[in-house]
């Protein structure tokens, strides 16, 4: 269903894809983690090695938390679906989107 | 001749000064009211049962505010503020300056809209003089919180925080979207499911809190604010049966607007729970007695039945709000306790009369799931740490709060749902933010969401400290109470020996 | 609809007022007109809390404060309410949930 | 938990909020600089109006008229609230207390025909210019960028509604109690060939969708009509012995000295500015010219009634409106 305005009501959205060049939002939630009370918000370049992305940015903030380790992380998930990620691979083959939700349990 | 009634008096004094034009359409003077689809077929079944005309709006609001600068004068001329049960109540109030007095002036300038807009004049009166009631409320609170602004931090630059900082775009996104809405929209939005249905909420425990940790000013500005708010709720309840009564097609659009705005409304009242049973060291009532008393028991127990007549039910997700009263202030305040280093305001571990508070309080939740982390929270304080969420928030499109809520029936998962809109991924914290979204996508693609401006570059730089800086937050007003200006302040102010 | 309407017709309705002098004065007042309301008290605030409906008369007022009181000076004393302001006139401000 | 306090004075750690040291340095604010200076929000709106998509929720270009600092007008009067109410209590209540006096001694009931037939068909239907001059200015109140200007507009938009019912009053007054005659009133004001010039300018501002455009067209009658109806008028009644109408007429010309002041002082503002100046006079002259002969052609017709209580009103008017378009030109702005 769409706004009913009083006319023409179009405008583009102010988190667009292109309004980060080669990067894009990435979102990561740590699923049982009570001290982290939300997913995280990154901005990383599409062609990033997973394993940059991970000791660059993931790391680092599951790190707020002094209980967390690296090698405990698992179960991982890019939108809901599990997969195993070759450290290596960048972010946009693996499937990671703009805004793309990665998830995992420690 | 029989001399007028009251009644009589305010339509002669009132809507009895329109006429109908003869040399412009009509539809050109009030071009905005036909576009939501409302029917009004008959204004003069209008009812304002105040019947205040100019006159007597002078004379009482007069007296009122000669009584409430009354006490400013005096609590600033006896140093008043040295007389607060603790300073870290004043948190709470700056959250409140930053966050809800640009609410008033917004809703200063656009019940102007309706006092300029709605086509009779009963209705416009009532607009009108709520347009300038609401800028009352926004000064009076500036006049009472300005006295605070000078001995204390996280007061001193609320207006640019509230247009920038991320925590307030959640009561700015807010008033936004009513503003931009149709003027019919906007009265159900903000005189009946804001002002209604919620703000007893707002104002009249938080008021009491503040008489209760011995804020005289704060609580004076409360009552008296809140006696114009009486006039207020009643043009919503009004506005509501009215809308209902003029035509069955108007009752689909307002039960949809009553959906969104009640959980909008409701999502902000998310900071006030916070507030409540974290930010005032001397508790008067809990979110969740609030809630039940203010919430369930008056608006659901008896209004929502009152309008079951008009075919009208409880607002969409009302089931997930009552859900949540056991964990909403919890959840909500350790997400402010994780990112306090980037607002302007400090928090603390709850003291152990307050743990013991909360406990007692929420029997079901938070010793199982709310006390271990503030027993985490400690220790690692103990170690000579602190603990902060070391990054940003996942926000949600619509509220635009840290996807922080868990799912319904599950206090130990965050609650995350999806909506795909031009190609786009959209991210919701609830059932009833994405359904929100959904119905009008074309509008919350627009939100200016203050993470992701802040990835942008559109927030002074890349860095935490350059952000906090175009924030305009200065050292002191962030972070952790104990040992914070405002904590050192006011210990060397008092005597710790008579302690 | 009948019996729900008939039965928010039966539910409460409360005004919250400034803890104040000339509250105890319209709490008088309202308690001689409204026998069966409860008082109870939050920090600055007194509630009256009736189980059907409020009704606040100039002759009582009147009568308690021995001076001419105008049913507008209520807005002095009113924090919030919980109803609907069925009444509101020269000689009497009536709260009630409407009858359909 | 209670502490004592200590024998001393804390020293304030600021004396104002930033943006007001910003502006004037660190020295304490006036309640009026607190209550008024950078107060509307500027930045980062979340959504476009469903009702105006073209503009933001506060947009400059809501007016043609521009400040390049919205706040080098502030109200000369500094009315925030509380003043501004406190100082409308007093004229309502005085205006009361004349009224009440007028009613106790009869003495509008005393008015000869000629006076009564004035106030009746002429004063009265003013009501209804009041009423739409509340509609015009309540525009500013929403559409006005920055808190000085649109807080004082808001003033003045209220002022206008309590314009509207002190002149109903004096008609509720005049039949002793009744409104029947406020519906004669009505009844001239869509009428009376001599109010259709004025009514017909207020119908046509209140399609104008620049508020400030609009404000200037109400103002060019304003500034013929008040001091005709509320201050000659007066002259003549002293000197013709109605002094009830007298009686009334000082409250309305106090109101019309205030607002003068405001609305110059946002005349100077918009002329001086240091970027928008020139432009501004420019559209403040051409908006004057169009909107001021109007408003001497409808003010003139209305006054033809006022014959029968001064043969001369027809040439008054003429001066009024000179003195008018003498004061603009005072303030910068040259009608053609």
């Amino acid at each position: 269903m769409p706004v009913k305005a009083i006319s023409n009501y179009s405008f583009e959205s102010r988190s667009r894809a292109e309004l980060y060049g080669d990067d894009q939002l990435v979102n990561v939630w740590w699923v049982n983690a009570p001290m982290m009370c939300a997913a995280a918000c990154f901005r990383a370049p599409r062609e990033m090695a997973w394993s940059d992305f991970l000791a660059a940015m993931v790391y680092p903030w599951a790190s707020s938390d002094p209980g967390f380790e690296a090698s405990r992380a698992s179960s991982w998930q890019v939108d809901g679906v599990g997969f195993s990620p070759d450290p290596s691979a960048t972010l946009a083959s693996l499937g990671v989107r703009h805004k793309s939700l990665v998830s995992f349990k420690s | 001749m029989a001399k007028l009634s009251m009644k009589e008096r305010y339509a002669a004094l009132t809507r009895d000064l329109d006429w109908d034009f003869d040399y412009v359409d009509s539809k050109e003077v009030f071009p905005y009211t036909t576009f939501e689809g409302i029917k009004i077929h008959d204004w003069s079944k209008w009812e304002d049962p105040f019947r205040l005309t100019v006159d007597s709006y002078f004379k009482y609001q007069a007296e009122k505010d000669r009584r409430l600068y009354a006490v400013l004068d005096s609590f600033a001329q006896s140093q008043g503020h040295l007389s607060l049960h603790e300073a870290r109540y004043l948190n709470a109030m700056k959250l409140f300056l930053q966050g809800v007095t640009p609410l008033e002036y917004a809703a200063h300038r656009h019940f102007a809209f309706l006092a300029r807009f709605l086509d009779s004049g009963g209705p416009r009166f009532a607009a009108l003089c709520q347009s300038i009631d609401e800028l009352r409320h926004a000064q009076t609170e500036i006049h009472t919180l300005s006295n605070y602004n000078k001995y204390y931090s996280g007061f001193h630059s609320w207006p640019k925080m509230h247009d920038r900082v991320w925590y307030l775009s959640v009561p700015k996104s807010f008033f936004d979207d009513a503003i931009s809405s149709g003027p019919f929209e906007f009265l159900t939005a903000i005189s009946f499911s804001f002002e209604y249905l919620l703000t007893n909420l707002l104002f009249v425990p938080f008021m009491s809190g503040a008489s209760f940790n011995g804020d005289l000013p704060t609580m004076t500005f409360g009552f008296s604010a809140q006696s114009d708010e009486s006039r207020h709720m009643t043009l919503g309840l009004e506005s509501i049966r009215f809308l209902l009564e003029q035509d069955p097609d108007n009752v689909p659009i307002v039960q949809g607007w009553i959906d969104k705005w009640f959980w909008r409304s409701y999502r902000v009242t998310a900071l006030v729970a916070g507030m409540m049973d974290y930010m005032l060291p001397r508790k008067v009532m809990s979110w969740k007695e609030a809630f039940e008393l203010y919430f369930e028991e008056q608006m659901m127990g008896s209004l929502f039945k009152d309008l079951a007549y008009y075919g009208i039910r409880p607002p969409a997700h009302v089931g997930d709000a009552i859900a949540e009263k056991e964990h909403l202030s919890h959840q909500v305040y350790w997400t402010l306790y994780s990112f306090s280093f980037a607002a302007a305001f400090t928090t603390t571990v709850p003291d152990p009369a307050e743990l013991e508070w909360l406990s007692q309080t929420y029997p079901e939740s938070f010793d199982k799931l709310y006390r271990p982390r503030w027993e985490r929270a400690a220790e690692i304080t103990e170690g000579g740490g602190r603990f902060f969420f070391q990054g940003l928030p996942q926000l949600c499109q619509v509220c635009q709060i840290p996807m922080l809520f868990t799912e319904p029936g599950d206090p130990t998962t965050i609650c995350q749902r999806h909506s795909n809109f031009n190609g786009e991924n959209f991210d919701f914290c609830s059932d009833g933010c994405k359904s929100i979204f959904d119905k009008e996508p074309e509008k919350y693609i627009q939100a200016w969401l203050p993470v992701h401006q802040i990835f942008q570059g559109n927030c002074g730089g890349p860095s935490v400290p350059e952000v906090l800086d175009w924030y305009g937050i200065q050292e002191g007003d962030n972070a952790e109470y104990l040992g914070s200006k405002d904590n050192l302040n006011w210990l060397s102010w008092h005597d710790d020996s008579a302690k | 609809m009948t019996s729900l309407s008939s039965e928010a017709s039966r539910a409460k309705v409360r005004v919250d007022l400034q803890d104040n002098d000339e509250t105890a004065i319209l709490v008088a007042a309202i308690r001689k007109d409204n026998p069966e309301v409860v008082v109870t008290h939050l920090p600055g605030i007194v509630k009256v809390t009736s189980p059907t409906e409020l009704v606040i008369r100039r002759e009582s007022v009147e009568a308690a404060s021995g001076k001419t009181w105008d049913p507008n000076e209520f807005q002095l004393q009113l924090v919030t309410y919980y109803g609907h302001f069925s009444t509101w006139d020269e000689d009497e401000i009536l709260i009630s949930w409407p009858k359909h | 938990m209670s502490y004592e306090v200590k024998q001393q004075v804390v020293a304030p750690i600021r004396n104002a909020f930033t943006y007001l040291i910003e502006r004037n340095g660190d020295r304490p604010a006036t309640r009026y600089e607190e209550a008024t200076i950078d107060l509307q929000p500027t930045e980062n709106f979340h959504y476009r109006p469903l009702w105006d998509p073209a503009h933001e929720i506060y947009d400059v270009d809501y007016s043609a008229l521009k400040l390049s600092d919205p706040y080098s007008f502030l109200d000369p009067r500094q009315y925030y609230y509380f003043p501004y109410v406190v100082n409308r209590a007093g004229l309502l209540e005085s205006f009361g207390a004349s009224l009440s006096y007028l009613e106790s001694r009869g003495l509008l009931a005393a008015l000869d025909s000629s006076w009564s037939e004035v106030m009746s068909h002429e004063i009265l239907p003013l009501r209804h210019y009041e009423a739409g001059a509340q509609l015009i200015t309540q525009l500013g109140s929403r559409f006005a960028y920055g808190t000085s200007i649109e807080q004082a507009a808001s003033f003045s938009a209220f002022d206008r509604m309590g314009l509207a019912q002190m002149i109903s009053r004096v008609g509720i007054s005049l039949e002793s109690g009744s409104s029947e005659i406020l519906g004669e009133a009505k009844h001239a004001w869509i009428s009376s060939p001599n109010l259709q010039g004025l009514r017909r300018m207020v119908e046509e501002l209140l399609i104008e969708g620049d508020w400030a455009i609009a404000l200037m067209g109400l103002d060019q009658i304003d500034r013929i009509i008040y001091p005709l109806v509320w201050m000659h008028l007066d002259d003549v009644a002293v000197k013709s012995g109605a002094g009830a109408f007298s009686l009334i007429a000082q409250h309305f010309a106090t109101w019309y000295k205030d607002q003068r002041k405001w609305l110059d002082a946002l005349i100077r503002a918009w002329v001086a500015d240091p970027v928008y100046g020139l432009a501004n006079t420019a559209i403040l002259s051409e908006a004057v010219t169009t909107s001021s002969r109007r408003a001497e052609r409808a003010v003139a017709e209305f006054a033809e009634a006022f014959r029968p209580l001064d043969a001369n009103c027809p040439a008054t008017v003429a001066e009024l409106a000179s003195a008018a378009r003498s004061a603009l030109s005072a303030l910068g702005i040259e009608g053609k």
